[in-house]
Parts: C-alpha cells; structure tokens; sequence
C-alpha cells in the first residue's frame, strides 16, 4: 500500500485540478492505496469554501470534495495565511476541513510515500 | 517517504507571483516539520526577481523585504539556471542576496530532479 | 547491477499554446544521457496534439525521440473530443487505473500542472 | 461610443474556462443594452470547444448544454481561425452548431479587429 | 474628454491588473478625462470582496479601489452571476460597490468612448 | 485624403515564456498590408526582451521590423530591475500621462493581457 498526499494550488471550476483529483483519488483507493491528505495553497483555498448555489448544470465540486474526504478519511488542509488572505471564514468551510499552517502540509508530505503536486495553472 | 523537495519557477515577478509562493511555501515547509531539504529552482523570466535594482515601488507595489528576509533566514537553498541569467542579460553582480543564491546549468538541474524525492513546477 | 532509476513526469500544459514545455524537453534530453527509466505522462491540457490527426509541433516530435515512454490519459483526450485510436504510435493511452499503477511504481514524480 | 465589440479565445475548453466566459459575456452583452454587435473569434486550442465528440463527462464533468443553447439562443457570431481547425486535424465536418459557426482567415480576423470599436483576448 | 470603462478578469493580488487599473485610472483622470465605470467579471469579482486583514508590508488593494471609486464617482459593479458563484456576500463588498448583470457591462460599454479590458491572466 | 485609421494593442505578457504572441504578430502582419497606423504597448510581462540587454527572441525582432510603433511601459520596466535607457532603438519607453494620451488618440483599442 502506497500513500499519496495532493497538493492543490489552483481554483475549483477555472481550472480542472480538483476534477483530476477526484477521478485520481477515486482509482487509487480502488487500487487499494490510500490517500493522507490534501493541502490547499495560494487560489487553491478557494476550494475549501462551500458552495451554496445549487446549479442543475454544474457539478458541485464542493459537495464531491467533502463527501470525497468524509467518505475515504482524508485530512482537508487549507494554508492558513492564504485563508486569512483570501477572507474564507470558518463558517463558510466545508465539513471536516480545517486552516493550518505549512507545518502541516511538511508534515503530510514527509509521511506520505508519493506528493502530487497541482499547480497555480497558467 | 518524501524528506526532500525541488521546487521550480519560471515565472515573472509580478504576471503572477510564483516566485514568492514558492519561495514562502518551500520556506515553511523547511521550517517546521520532517522535510530537511528544499530546494527552488530559478528558471526562464523567475530570474528577474532577484535583480537587484528590482523595483516595484516603481507600480506602488510594497517592496519584497519580507520574502527577501525570509530566504536569508531560511537559509534557503536557490539555484538559478544559468540561460535565464543570459537570457535576461543578467550578471551575477546584478543579483542580490549573492550569498543564498548558487547558478546551475540545465545539467545540475536535471541531477538536482533525480537526487530529490519529489520535484513540482509551481 | 543496480536498477534503473524511475522517474515520471505529469506534464499538463499545451504544447501548442504554451512555451512550458522547452525547459521540460531541455531537462527529459539531460536525464536521456543517464541511465534512467523516464515515463511522462500528459494529461489535462498536454495531451493537445499528441493525436495523428493534429500536426505535431517539432517540439513534441523532439520529445517523442528520446529514450522515454510516454503516456496521454484518455479521459483528458475524449473530453476535449479527440479519438484515443488516432493517438500517434509512439503515445500510449491510459487511464486512471493505469496511471495509479505507473505513479506507484515509480520512484520519483515530478508535477508540472 | 463603443458600439462594436470583438472576443477572441485561444485556450483549451478546460484547462481554463476561457471559451465558455468568453462567450458568457459575449451573449451578456448582447442580450441586453446597446451593443449591437459583438463577435467571437477562436482561435489555437480553444478550436476544440466545437469539436463535436467534445464529451466533458470523461472528466466526470457536466455537458456544456447551457452554453451550446446559449449560443444558439443568442445568434451570436462565432468565427473560427481556419489554421486553428487545421491544427486540430478538425474539417468543418467535425464540428457541432454549425450553423453558428465561420470559418475565417487570418486576413479576416484582421478586418474584424479593425471594424470593431474594441477587442480583447478573454 | 474622453470616457473611460475598465473590465477586470483577474484576481488582486495575484496578476498586476488592479494595480496597472489604479495607476493609469490616475492618469486618466489627472489629464482630464473620465472613468464611468469599472466591471468586474470571471475570478476578477474577488476585488470587490473588502481585504479585512491589516498587513503593514502589503498593499492593501481593497482600500485602494474603493477609495478611488469614491473619489471619483466611478461605478463599480461585479457580475451576479460570479458573486453567486463565488459565494462572496453583500456585506463584504467594499463601500459603493453592488452587483449587476452583464446588461449593466453593455450599458458601461455603449456609454464609454474607450474600454480596457484586464484579462483572466495566464 | 482619408486620414489612417489608428490603431492601439496593448499586450501583456512575456515574449519568452508565452505562446500568446504568435497570433498577435500574425494579426499585426495582416494589418501592415493595409494603411493603418500601428501602436503596439508592451506593459506587464510583455516589457520582458525589450532591453537591449537580453537576447532578444525572433519573434520580437520580426515584430520591430514591422512598420508599426512601439511603446514600453516605464513603470513596468523599473518595476523588473531593468533601466528604460537600455530599451531597444525600436522600443520607446512612456509613463502612464503618455500611455493616456496614446490610448485617447487611437480610434481602437485591443486589450491583449
């Protein structure tokens, strides 16, 4: 069993980061691997934010993510200096997320086996 | 486990700040926690971040003293590839913090990739 | 002897659009005068032209040259409309399944997304 | 007065969302207020948006029925850069809404800009 | 006189639209001319969230643009449809700012003489 | 005599780094058939490659040797460490007031960052 760690930097819906890691996370679990956690950095934290619009046409990237999380036991990490910067209040956090600091995300990453990393995109 | 990282950017100062994101994320992950070796990789139009008549007052934009301040601390490891300084007409003495700072080719480049246990573009 | 060392890469950006990927092929020519076991993998927008319908630039016909295999995942291919049975013979298509499988194997990834 | 608006896309349909805002504005404009003409032109990879297999559920993510509809609801012009479908390997043939649909020269997307009051790359 | 209309796609912070807006806004208005209005579309909304966060060694571009709408009367409307989208509330827009359909960007448009248009960046 | 038209680009991004500059130079080709007056703006990253200093890429020198003029943003350059007084001989470097009354006297105006 291998363990994986993703780090996401870039927002939900402009660019297709987190639709890569929902697909991904699904098959390695499926694979029987397993998935420590999943940091959000820079415009990457905009993920965090639940999304209260239900729209019949979009998915909802927000509900996936928690249940994602919820479902599989994935620690959800936001930066906590990109939370402050960007304003996201506790309140607004999808369940079971939580602010933390780039020691948690140095913490992920040394126990994890394998980091894939998702940049700012552009 | 992942106990050392490369970080790379290539992009300018100010279209995007990926200069200071990698730089403040490969900061904190040194800074706390299990990861001992980070190390960023200057590349392309990066390099014009560490001109030192870098000016972005010049946009009434706030001076980088803390991210500057941050590298000196940090004692962060930051390898500029040698075509972008060409490329940018840039000498080593047009740079500043010399001391942090180390020029690589792309084939120190290419080891730096295969010594480190995982390595990401942001 | 000593086994090869395995390095993948995901690469994400278009090779017609997008000047991302010169460092990248500079990097993938130095590790070819190693000995090493090199995947790259495009997804997302980096599987744009990897199609025998498409006219590859002579960047990505660089690339295909060197001593490395190299992967396009189908789901990113069919979404943008392109037929994963037009993929040029020396790009392989995979899906998710498969790309677990080649980033667990491996011993080094490199992320460029 | 501006009078005459001309938009053009160059990105993929996902890496960025720019065909889908881009044409989101475009029909906004138009929908409401004084501007009579408003025109997009696609160009490089955003060429793909049109190919008629476009199939986004591979990525587990909605169809663009909304925009198609859009776009067809709208009558707005759409003028796609002949080199950009000979890129892609496309023939008109591959294409979806057809009938919304100009292939046009690089000659042509030069005379657009120029009649058109403004331009911008979305 | 010439009047002026600005459309912004990019997020603060993270591309140097606003600050190349606030600059030449300055300018425009310094030589005589006119800003009716500033239109905020796509990951651009984020502007007009109020930056709560007080930092001594950054910018704070949330001021900065109110204060300048303020000053000079310029109208400051974000798109509905993105607010909702992004879920940003009423109550955290900066002093002045409210939003408006794509109707109120063809309004803005039709009544300006010249319209700059800061892209989504990337 | 019909006056020329007087047309305005402003673009913003890196010569070096983006592919975005293909279709521009292509699209500015086209007008230079025709009897237009051609301003072209570098600001943002697009000022990056306009100092005599760098090597200057193919694409910007084929730009220069179009009948077209070409600005630079000082404010942009300062901001990148680079001095406006090694702008290339084709390359002129204006403040905001000037940028102003550029933008004011052209008839159009193309936002291209």
């Amino acid at each position: 069993m291998v363990s994986f760690t993703f780090v996401v930097c870039a927002e939900p819906y402009k660019y297709e980061a987190m639709d890569t890691l929902l697909n991904l996370g699904e098959a390695i679990i499926k694979k029987g691997h397993k998935i420590l956690g999943i940091f959000l950095y820079g415009s990457g934290v905009y993920n965090i934010k639940k999304r209260i619009i239900k729209s019949t046409s979009d998915r909802n990237l927000s509900d996936l993510l928690e249940n994602f999380c919820k479902v599989y036991n994935i620690e959800l990490l936001a930066c906590s200096t990109w939370i402050g910067f960007t304003g996201i209040k506790k309140e607004e956090f999808i369940e079971g997320a939580y602010r933390e600091g780039l020691g948690g995300l140095s913490d992920l990453i040394a126990r994890s086996d394998k980091v894939i990393f998702f940049g700012p995109g552009g | 486990m992942v106990e050392s990282v490369v970080i790379m950017c290539e992009e300018s100062p100010f279209g995007k700040n990926s200069v200071i994101e990698s730089i403040r994320m490969a900061a904190g992950i040194l800074a706390v926690g299990d990861v001992e070796d980070v190390k960023v990789i200057i590349l392309k139009d990066a390099v014009y971040f560490f001109d030192k008549n870098l000016n972005p007052e010049a946009l009434n934009v706030d001076k980088f003293t803390n991210v500057m301040r941050l590298i000196e601390l940090s004692e962060l490891e930051i390898l500029i590839h040698d075509e972008a300084l060409k490329i940018a007409g840039l000498e080593v003495n047009d740079l500043s913090l010399k001391e942090n700072l180390k020029i690589v080719n792309i084939q120190e480049i290419s080891q730096l990739i295969l010594d480190a246990d995982m390595s990401f573009k942001y | 002897m000593q086994e090869k060392k395995k390095i993948v890469y995901l690469y994400g950006f278009s090779h017609t659009n997008d000047a991302k990927f010169d460092i990248l092929f500079e990097i993938i020519q130095e590790h070819s005068q190693l000995n090493i076991d090199m995947i790259i993998i495009f997804l997302h927008d980096g599987v744009i032209g990897t199609s025998k319908r498409t006219l590859t630039t002579e960047k990505l016909r660089n690339l295909l040259n060197l001593p490395i295999s190299v992967y396009a995942l189908i789901p990113d291919i069919k979404a943008r409309g392109m037929d994963p049975k037009t993929l040029n013979d020396k790009v392989k298509g995979i899906g998710y399944d498969q790309l677990v499988d080649v980033l667990v194997e491996s011993e080094k990834i490199v992320s460029w997304m």
